[in-house]
């Protein structure tokens, strides 16, 4: 019970909760458009987002942890560099360059056996994933360079060299993409196979989803354990945080930004990797000068997931959730990117969560002390508390208001 | 020489846009606030005015149409930008959330409308291009310059050059402009001098929206004949010049101009006589323009000159 | 009566806290009236209030007896008001001029006039003695300097009431001097002022009256000629204090930092920022280096502590040339170092209390275990800091450093330095901004350090402290050290001199 | 698993569905062309149609997107792109009692080793070749003598598209008996409308080209605009795209609405051709030049009848995409094709 307080005490219940509230915000706007859309079906079209991935049984739901995999690595790539103090805006470089180096040794290093090539098809796209970020890393602590300009530079030259580099070396003529990969390149089912499809007939209507996602899963806890239990996170994210002072602690702090980089680009190849090795019917790389989107869409991963590792993990299965619900809602007469623009709203409104973070602690905090003088209370008046905690709420919010006055005076101004 | 004028009309496609985006971005973080959503609002500016003049080139043309779509891609980034500054300066919200949300809504949102309002609902939005100006009376017939400023120009062109004066003048010659950039570098200072810092702020990241709407346009008229939802990730670029430029109206002029250069020649290598023979395969001209920036950036960016208290919230109380 | 400014029983709250409970502060005109209070008895947020920067939740303020209401800067500044923060509030790319017109600019046509701007800077700047270069950006002049840029953007905009908010504690003692003339001078003309400092020396020197606050109440307020220091400062800190550091002699041991013809070069010019300097510091003394402000002291720090390379000679500590070595190396030898800016060198600001204790250890087998933190073992450690050292702070170990006050944050930095148990303790200007207690309570660490055995080398810009606490003063002067001194034969005058280069001594190293 | 939970708006059923490639259904190109035959045969007919987007652009989307879209109520799938080749090949038994119309490939597996097309589908390819041919034709035989092709990838169709239009050209020049016709060939790396392309047009309409076939989407809208600057000329692609600039000249059409249209129609008669791979060339009208809209000076209307008999009676052999690597590999005698890579 104590532990359960403590739990909601904490901050990072706290925060989470400042996400789900954003969430739902960004949900109450999106049934706006829907309704002013299409009134006749948004009530429909409502259930059928918050049904997301469940829409189509099992196999949705793999197919949502399917685009979670590549997802939670970008979100990672961008959350674990925004820790320690780094904006990468290049995972899109990073990730096609490491999606080009696991189709490769897909392709080509067919001498190996199967658990070997797929691994170090996935080795190497983390490998030149990493190599990528390598340039803006060095280029930031040893020539000042801006990591956001670097890595911009970099996605577009990553994506000219990736598309060029499969041209002449696995490029699939006839359809203007990259080769399919060696069977022993590609992802195993990891057992999810036998969770993760629907009935069609009498044959199984499978999931793409793959062991992609245990490895997502895995990269993810290995990254919040370093981050924060490890000296070597203890660095990054002293340097992150104070490069001088980093400094003067006898930290190498130029060969921290580099390494954090590395790291960074390393999720983000990874990501790629992961994406273009799974499976036969996957992906394959499409010679066009388009940066990966993937690698743009960690950015809101991690920022809903507030840079945690653990919370990117969900940030990431809910966009993917909700984007797969959005792909349902083509059943009725509604426009797809109505989804990317409740996505957008709800990350916006997650911009706010120190306001509404604030607000929350002061409701918990209240209904703690509420539940202190009640606690003498009989048990029928429960609902009478229950009423007074709703009111807290209003006066909790007055009481944000004071607090705010001194910022609200300026807005009020402008506003 | 008339490849000469072509490289240099070119150059002017690419940097003029970049030029005026870049321009934007430095208001907002002369003011203290990071805008990386430049990329949504040339997308939100291009999408109102881009519409506009599909819905009236049947009643109206030319110069007039055109200066009409301006002023709406001016309103529209102005308005679209409110939403960035609402996060950035009243809630104190975390920059780099609004700005990618922005950057997710601004596409989304251009093809959701265009695809509810058009007919078969279809999401490009044509337009006739009737506003290229063959010569300007006169000045077009100067040799050497008529030919390069004058002939085959768009108004924009001259839009952007007279914006890029402007910037100068306003930032370094008047009030606003240096109670904007004390607002950037040291916001409790201006405070304490009776500054309003939020006010100015709010200027800061509208002027970048204002821009970045027009530059949306400008960027979408020379260059094609519909418009996508997409301005080719020409925001992201504009940031990257007005670092490449140090916050410094010049020193972005000098980044555009370079950058838009690099691309021209990336982009028409294959009739300037030296490059056509060389038989390198495109892919890599294409990378020329970004290899060159970051070699030049790795060479000039020992001293940053980042606006001070860019990117954090300010709060009276804090210390 | 003859108030100008009157502020009548004001509370100022804060989340947690009353930063001013009940206050009343009466301003005569025509009078320096300081204001005397511990670190974070609520001074600057009294000061911060009259100036419009806060709003109290009760009290009053009137101006010559009239009710005013001062919602922000700019009505302070249409009362007359001014303030010299306590943190200087100027832009650092700005120049001089710029930083004084900014918020009063006169505009023709929309765009600014500067000539006529500066034509006036020059006027106020000769009448009141304030020498200021009007196109220098700030970034590069001294800190005197700004201060004069401070009190100009006062003089400029006509105040009539000045408030100055610790304005000695990052001053030289010439700089210092210097300013109480112009303190007094504004009196003459005829200007209010209301002084803030933690010195009462000064107060002594310049104030008629005092008003004295305690952890944000009201104490009393006194006139200044006729009460002694110890009674103002029993006022202050509610108990007596000690002025004289308690020392016994030294006793100096072998040779502990020897500094061989270290010359570093200067990062804005092709003079050398420190020159072919040489000296030792031996076990059981502290050394002090004096000297003003930019004489090459911060360079030879870093040179000394690793964080700047430099350019020729050779630094050893206890025998070993760890002239090669990296700051990390450097500090397994057994070099601890108090730094000059806490918040930027010192602290990780958003790390917690423990995560800051920590930040030279952590990589020790008392902190790590295969590259896993403990924290256990850290907390554990800081709760023992936090006890050893009454180190205060809101929630204890995992308070976020951020949030802690600037004496507190001095003292974790002073207690992790320390307690690191050094050969040499290479402590700069640790006293900087603090009340008299915190200063006593650093000064008896630094002696009991030396007396322990170890080597102390002080950085200082204060004689006070310089001639309290150092057993050897070796005077810096452009980056060369021109003195070595005993402070018990000679006198404040002297030691005066020869930071202004205007004397030298040979000097063996 | 099983999918199988009321629908919640059950009346809602779309009959036609078409999956789109990845791009949209206004992409000036297959997606759209074949979208605007499916609107026009169900308007006509009074049917429901709708189209689909896939997630991404995989076998595996496809086939999710073709689930939606049975589940939606499709009786009739439409598919264009060759992309779709491999999931219609999977889809065909998977869903027995649904019709799939393939434009633009025959379905197979993934590793090409088996092409197998059942009862329930069709292929249908066109004969770009052709369609390219008669555009480079005509426009030599309009007096143009400076060419350039701008495809947007180096998929099978553009490819096919420009190699038509380089022996055209080359048929033309040999007709009139001139040498020294100059032929720029590009591919520009996507399908969208970017400054990049622009420029490259703009060069070559002021290094002295006159008009460039823009072979790949909203390429042309660059194209045109540089076009337009230069007063020079384009020539459209696809559909008829006179309409978007009067700088096109004429555009190389492939008849995707008349096929879709005639399955569908053929479909609903019961006479689907089931099973079958159609080739659409000349002979079924599947390519031509749209001669009303055109805007030649001498090429006339009885020149192209001329050229396009010829087609439909196999006189002209053309080297397709197979047939040679790249265009440098295209036999041509009259004239000089230079290969920008
Ligand atoms: N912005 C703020 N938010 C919260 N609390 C504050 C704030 N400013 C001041 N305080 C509180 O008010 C108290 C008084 O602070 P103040 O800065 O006025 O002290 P001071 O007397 O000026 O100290 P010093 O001598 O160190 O300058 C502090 O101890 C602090 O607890
Ligand atoms: N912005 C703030 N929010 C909350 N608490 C604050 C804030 N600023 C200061 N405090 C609290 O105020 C107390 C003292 O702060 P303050 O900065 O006044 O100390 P100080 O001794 O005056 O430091 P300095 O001498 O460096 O000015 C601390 O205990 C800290 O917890
Ligand atoms: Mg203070
Ligand atoms: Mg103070």
């Amino acid at each position: 019970m104590n532990r359960l307080k403590n739990l909601i005490m904490s901050d990072g219940f706290n925060h989470a909760s400042a996400s789900v509230f954003s969430i739902l915000i960004g949900l109450v706007f999106g049934f706006i458009i829907l309704l002013i859309s299409n009134p006749a079906q948004a009530v429909d079209g409502f259930i059928i987002i918050l049904k997301g991935g469940f829409s189509t049984g099992a196999k949705g739901m793999g197919q949502v942890l399917y685009f979670a995999t590549p997802l939670i690595l970008t979100g990672l790539s961008v959350g674990f560099a925004f820790k320690t103090g780094l904006f990468n805006i290049g995972a899109p470089g990073q990730f096609i360059m490491g999606a080009f180096a696991a189709v490769y040794i897909g392709v080509k290093w067919t001498f190996l056996p199967a658990p070997w090539h797929w691994i170090a098809a996935l080795l190497g796209a983390a490998v030149i994933g990493g190599l990528w970020a390598l340039i803006p890393g060095l280029l930031k602590a040893y020539m000042n360079v801006h990591e956001v300009i670097a890595t911009i530079m970099m996605n577009y030259i990553g994506m000219y060299l990736a598309n060029h580099m499969v041209k002449v070396t696995v490029y699939d003529s006839k359809k203007a993409l990259s080769m399919n990969v060696a069977d022993s390149a590609v992802l195993p089912k990891g057992g999810l196979d036998y969770v993760f499809y629907n009935h069609l007939g009498n044959t199984k209507d499978m999931s793409t989803v793959n062991c992609g996602i245990w490895i997502a899963l895995l990269i993810a806890v290995v990254i919040y354990i370093v981050l924060n239990k490890t000296t070597f996170g203890y660095e990054l994210k002293a340097c992150g945080y104070n490069q001088n002072a980093s400094k003067y602690a006898g930290i190498n702090e130029k060969r921290n930004v580099v390494l954090s980089m590395v790291i960074a680009g390393m999720l983000a190849g990874l990501g790629g990797g992961l994406l273009y090795l799974s499976g036969a019917n996957g992906r394959r790389i499409k010679v066009v000068d388009v940066l990966a989107v993937e690698g743009f869409n960690g950015i809101p991963a991690a920022l809903l997931g507030l840079s945690n590792p653990l919370g990117i993990i969900f940030s990431a299965i809910f966009i993917s959730y909700i984007t797969q619900g959005g792909n349902y809602l083509q059943r009725l007469n509604f426009v797809p990117e109505v989804i990317d623009i409740i996505i957008a709203c709800i990350i916006y409104f997650s911009a706010f969560s120190l306001i509404i973070r604030n607000l929350i602690s002061r409701i918990l905090k209240s209904r703690r002390e509420k539940a202190r003088t009640d606690e003498a209370v009989p048990a029928e008046a429960q609902t009478v508390a229950e009423a007074e905690a709703t009111v807290d709420i209003v006066t909790a919010a007055d009481t944000e208001a004071t607090a705010q006055t001194e910022v609200k005076e300026e807005g009020s101004e402008l506003l | 020489m008339s490849l000469v004028f072509l490289v240099f009309q070119q150059t002017m496609f690419f940097s003029i846009p970049l030029l005026i985006v870049a321009l934007g971005g430095l208001f907002t973080e002369r003011s203290g606030v990071t805008n990386i959503a430049l990329d949504g609002m040339m997308i939100m500016g291009a999408f109102t005015s881009i519409f506009f003049i599909n819905q009236m080139q049947d009643t109206m043309s030319g110069q007039t149409l055109l200066i009409i779509a301006i002023l709406i891609s001016v309103v529209t980034g102005m308005v679209f930008s409110l939403f960035h500054a609402y996060a950035a300066v009243n809630l104190k919200a975390d920059q780099i959330i609004s700005g990618t949300a922005l950057n997710m809504f601004a596409p989304a949102f251009a093809i959701f409308i265009a695809r509810m309002i058009q007919t078969n609902g279809v999401q490009q939005i044509n337009f006739n291009n009737t506003f290229r100006i063959g010569s300007v009376p006169f000045l077009g017939d100067i040799p050497v310059l008529g030919g390069l400023f004058f002939r085959n120009a768009y108004i924009t062109t001259y839009i952007g050059f007279a914006i890029l004066v402007l910037s100068v003048i306003i930032l370094y010659k008047t009030k606003f402009g240096l109670r904007l950039r004390a607002c950037g570098e040291h916001p409790h200072a201006a405070d304490s001098v009776g500054i309003n810092v939020y006010r100015m702020r709010y200027a800061g990241v509208i002027i970048s929206g204002g821009l970045a709407g027009l530059g949306g346009l400008v960027f979408v008229v020379p260059t094609s004949t519909n418009f996508n939802a997409t301005v080719s990730g020409y925001g992201f670029l504009a940031l990257a010049v007005m670092i490449f430029g140090q916050w410094k109206p010049l020193r972005v002029l000098f980044a555009a101009f370079f950058f838009g250069f690099m691309k021209t020649i990336a982009s028409a290598y294959s009739v300037i006589p030296i490059l056509s023979t060389a038989a390198i395969p495109s892919d890599v001209y294409k990378m020329v323009p970004f290899i060159a920036t970051l070699i030049v950036l790795a060479f000039s960016s020992k001293k940053s000159q980042a606006p001070k208290a860019v990117g954090v919230p300010y709060d009276k109380g804090s210390r | 009566m003859d108030y100008i400014i009157e502020m009548l029983h004001i509370t100022k709250e804060f989340p947690g806290i009353i930063a001013n409970d009940d206050i009343t502060l009466q301003l005569k005109k025509g009078e320096i009236h300081a204001l005397l209070g511990e670190n974070g008895a609520g001074k600057s947020t009294l000061m911060s209030v009259l100036f419009g920067m806060y709003q109290p939740e009760k009290g009053v303020i009137k101006k010559e007896g009239q009710e005013v209401k001062i919602n922000n800067p700019n009505d302070a500044n249409e009362l007359g008001i001014g303030m010299v923060h306590q943190h200087f509030k100027l832009v650092h790319n700005f120049t001089v001029l710029q930083n004084i017109i900014l918020g009063v600019e006169t505009t023709k046509n929309g765009f600014l006039k500067m000539d006529a701007a500066r034509e006036r800077v020059m006027e106020l700047s000769n009448q009141y003695g304030l020498k200021v270069n009007p196109d220098a950006l700030i970034e590069d002049i001294t800190v005197g300097m700004q201060q004069r840029v401070e009190i100009l953007k006062m003089l400029y905009r006509e105040n009539e009431i000045l408030i100055f908010d610790e304005p000695t504690a990052v001053l030289t003692p010439q700089e210092i001097e210097e300013l109480m003339k112009i303190m007094k001078g504004l009196r003459e003309e005829g200007k209010s002022i209301l002084f803030i400092t933690h010195k009462l020396n000064e107060i002594k020197a310049v104030a008629d009256r005092c008003t004295v606050l305690r952890k944000g109440k009201y104490i009393g307020t006194v006139d200044v000629a006729s009460t002694s220091k110890e009674e103002m400062s029993e006022m202050m800190v509610g108990r007596k204090v000690n002025f004289a550091v308690d020392k016994k002699d030294a006793v100096p041991g072998p040779i502990d930092l020897e500094v061989r013809d270290v010359t570093v070069s200067s990062k804005h010019s092709s003079k050398k920022a420190v020159n072919h300097v040489s000296f030792t510091v031996r076990k059981g003394e502290i050394v002090c280096i004096a000297g003003i402000d930019g004489n090459g002291q911060s360079e030879l720090v870093y040179a000394l502590t690793g964080l700047t390379p430099i350019e020729s000679g050779q630094i050893l500590l206890n025998g070993k040339d760890i002239t090669k070595m990296n700051v990390r190396s450097r500090n397994l030898q057994g070099m601890s170092h108090i730094p000059e800016d806490r918040h930027k060198d010192g602290l990780i600001l958003d790390y917690t209390l423990t995560e800051n204790m920590i930040l030279k250890k952590y990589f020790t087998p008392e902190f790590q275990n295969k590259g896993f933190l403990k924290f256990d073992a850290a907390s554990r450690y800081t709760k023992k800091l936090i006890e050893k050292f009454d180190i205060r702070s809101g929630q204890g170990e995992r308070t976020q450093v951020r949030s802690m006050s600037g004496g507190n944050q001095q003292k974790a930095i002073v207690a992790r330095e320390i307690d690191l148990d050094p050969e040499i303790l290479i402590a700069v200007q640790p006293t900087r901004g603090l009340d008299v207690g915190a200063i006593e309570y650093i000064h008896q660490q630094l002696v009991a350090q030396r007396d322990e055995g170890k080597a102390v080398l002080l950085i200082s810009l204060e004689l006070d402290e310089v001639m309290n606490v150092s057993d050897r003063i070796l005077v810096i002067y452009e980056g060369e050290i021109v003195a070595d001194l005993d402070p018990k034969e000679i006198t404040v005058q002297e030691l005066g001199l020869y930071m202004s280069g205007s004397k030298r001594s040979e000097v063996t190293a | 698993g099983g999918g199988g939970e009321k629908e919640p708006v059950a009346e809602d059923t779309y009959e036609i569905a078409m999956i789109t490639d990845i791009g949209s259904i206004d992409d000036k190109s297959f997606n759209q062309g074949t979208w605007e035959g499916i609107v026009a045969y169900t308007e006509e007919n009074n049917i429901t149609h709708k189209y689909y987007k896939p997630t991404e652009q995989s076998t595996d989307a496809y086939l999710a997107a073709i689930q939606l879209a049975v589940e939606g109520g499709a009786k009739v799938i439409v598919t264009p792109g060759f992309l779709f080749e491999e999931p219609i090949f999977l889809a065909q038994d998977l869903y027995e009692d649904v019709t799939f119309i393939l434009i633009d490939g025959n379905p197979h597996n993934a590793d090409y080793s088996e092409f197998r097309t059942e009862k329930n589908a069709v292929g249908i390819v066109f004969a770009e070749e052709q369609s390219g041919y008669l555009a480079g034709y005509a426009a030599v035989k309009d007096g143009y003598t400076k060419l350039g092709f701008m495809g947007g990838m180096a998929v099978p169709a553009v490819v096919r598209y420009g190699y038509g239009f380089v022996q055209g050209a080359d048929a033309a020049a040999a007709e009139l008996g001139i040498n020294g016709i100059d032929i720029k060939y590009h591919y520009t790396g996507n399908f969208d409308a970017t400054p990049e392309t622009q420029t490259l047009a703009a060069s070559w309409y002021a290094e002295g080209t006159e008009v460039i076939f823009a072979c790949g989407g909203a390429v042309g809208n660059s194209v045109m605009s540089a076009a337009e600057a230069a007063s020079a000329k384009v020539i459209g692609v696809d559909v008829d795209q006179s309409s978007e600039s009067p700088t096109v000249i004429t555009s190389a059409m492939k008849g995707l609405g008349a096929a879709v249209q005639s399955a569908l129609g053929e479909y609903y008669n019961g006479t689907f051709p089931g099973g079958e791979s159609l080739i659409y060339a000349a002979d079924m009208d599947g390519v031509k030049l749209p001669m009303e809209s055109s805007k030649f000076n001498t090429f006339s209307q009885a020149d192209y009848d001329a050229v396009f008999a010829k087609l439909v009676a196999g006189e002209i052999k053309l080297q397709k995409d197979t047939d040679a690597e790249d265009v440098t590999k295209v036999t041509v005698t009259k004239s000089k094709v230079t290969l920008v890579e």
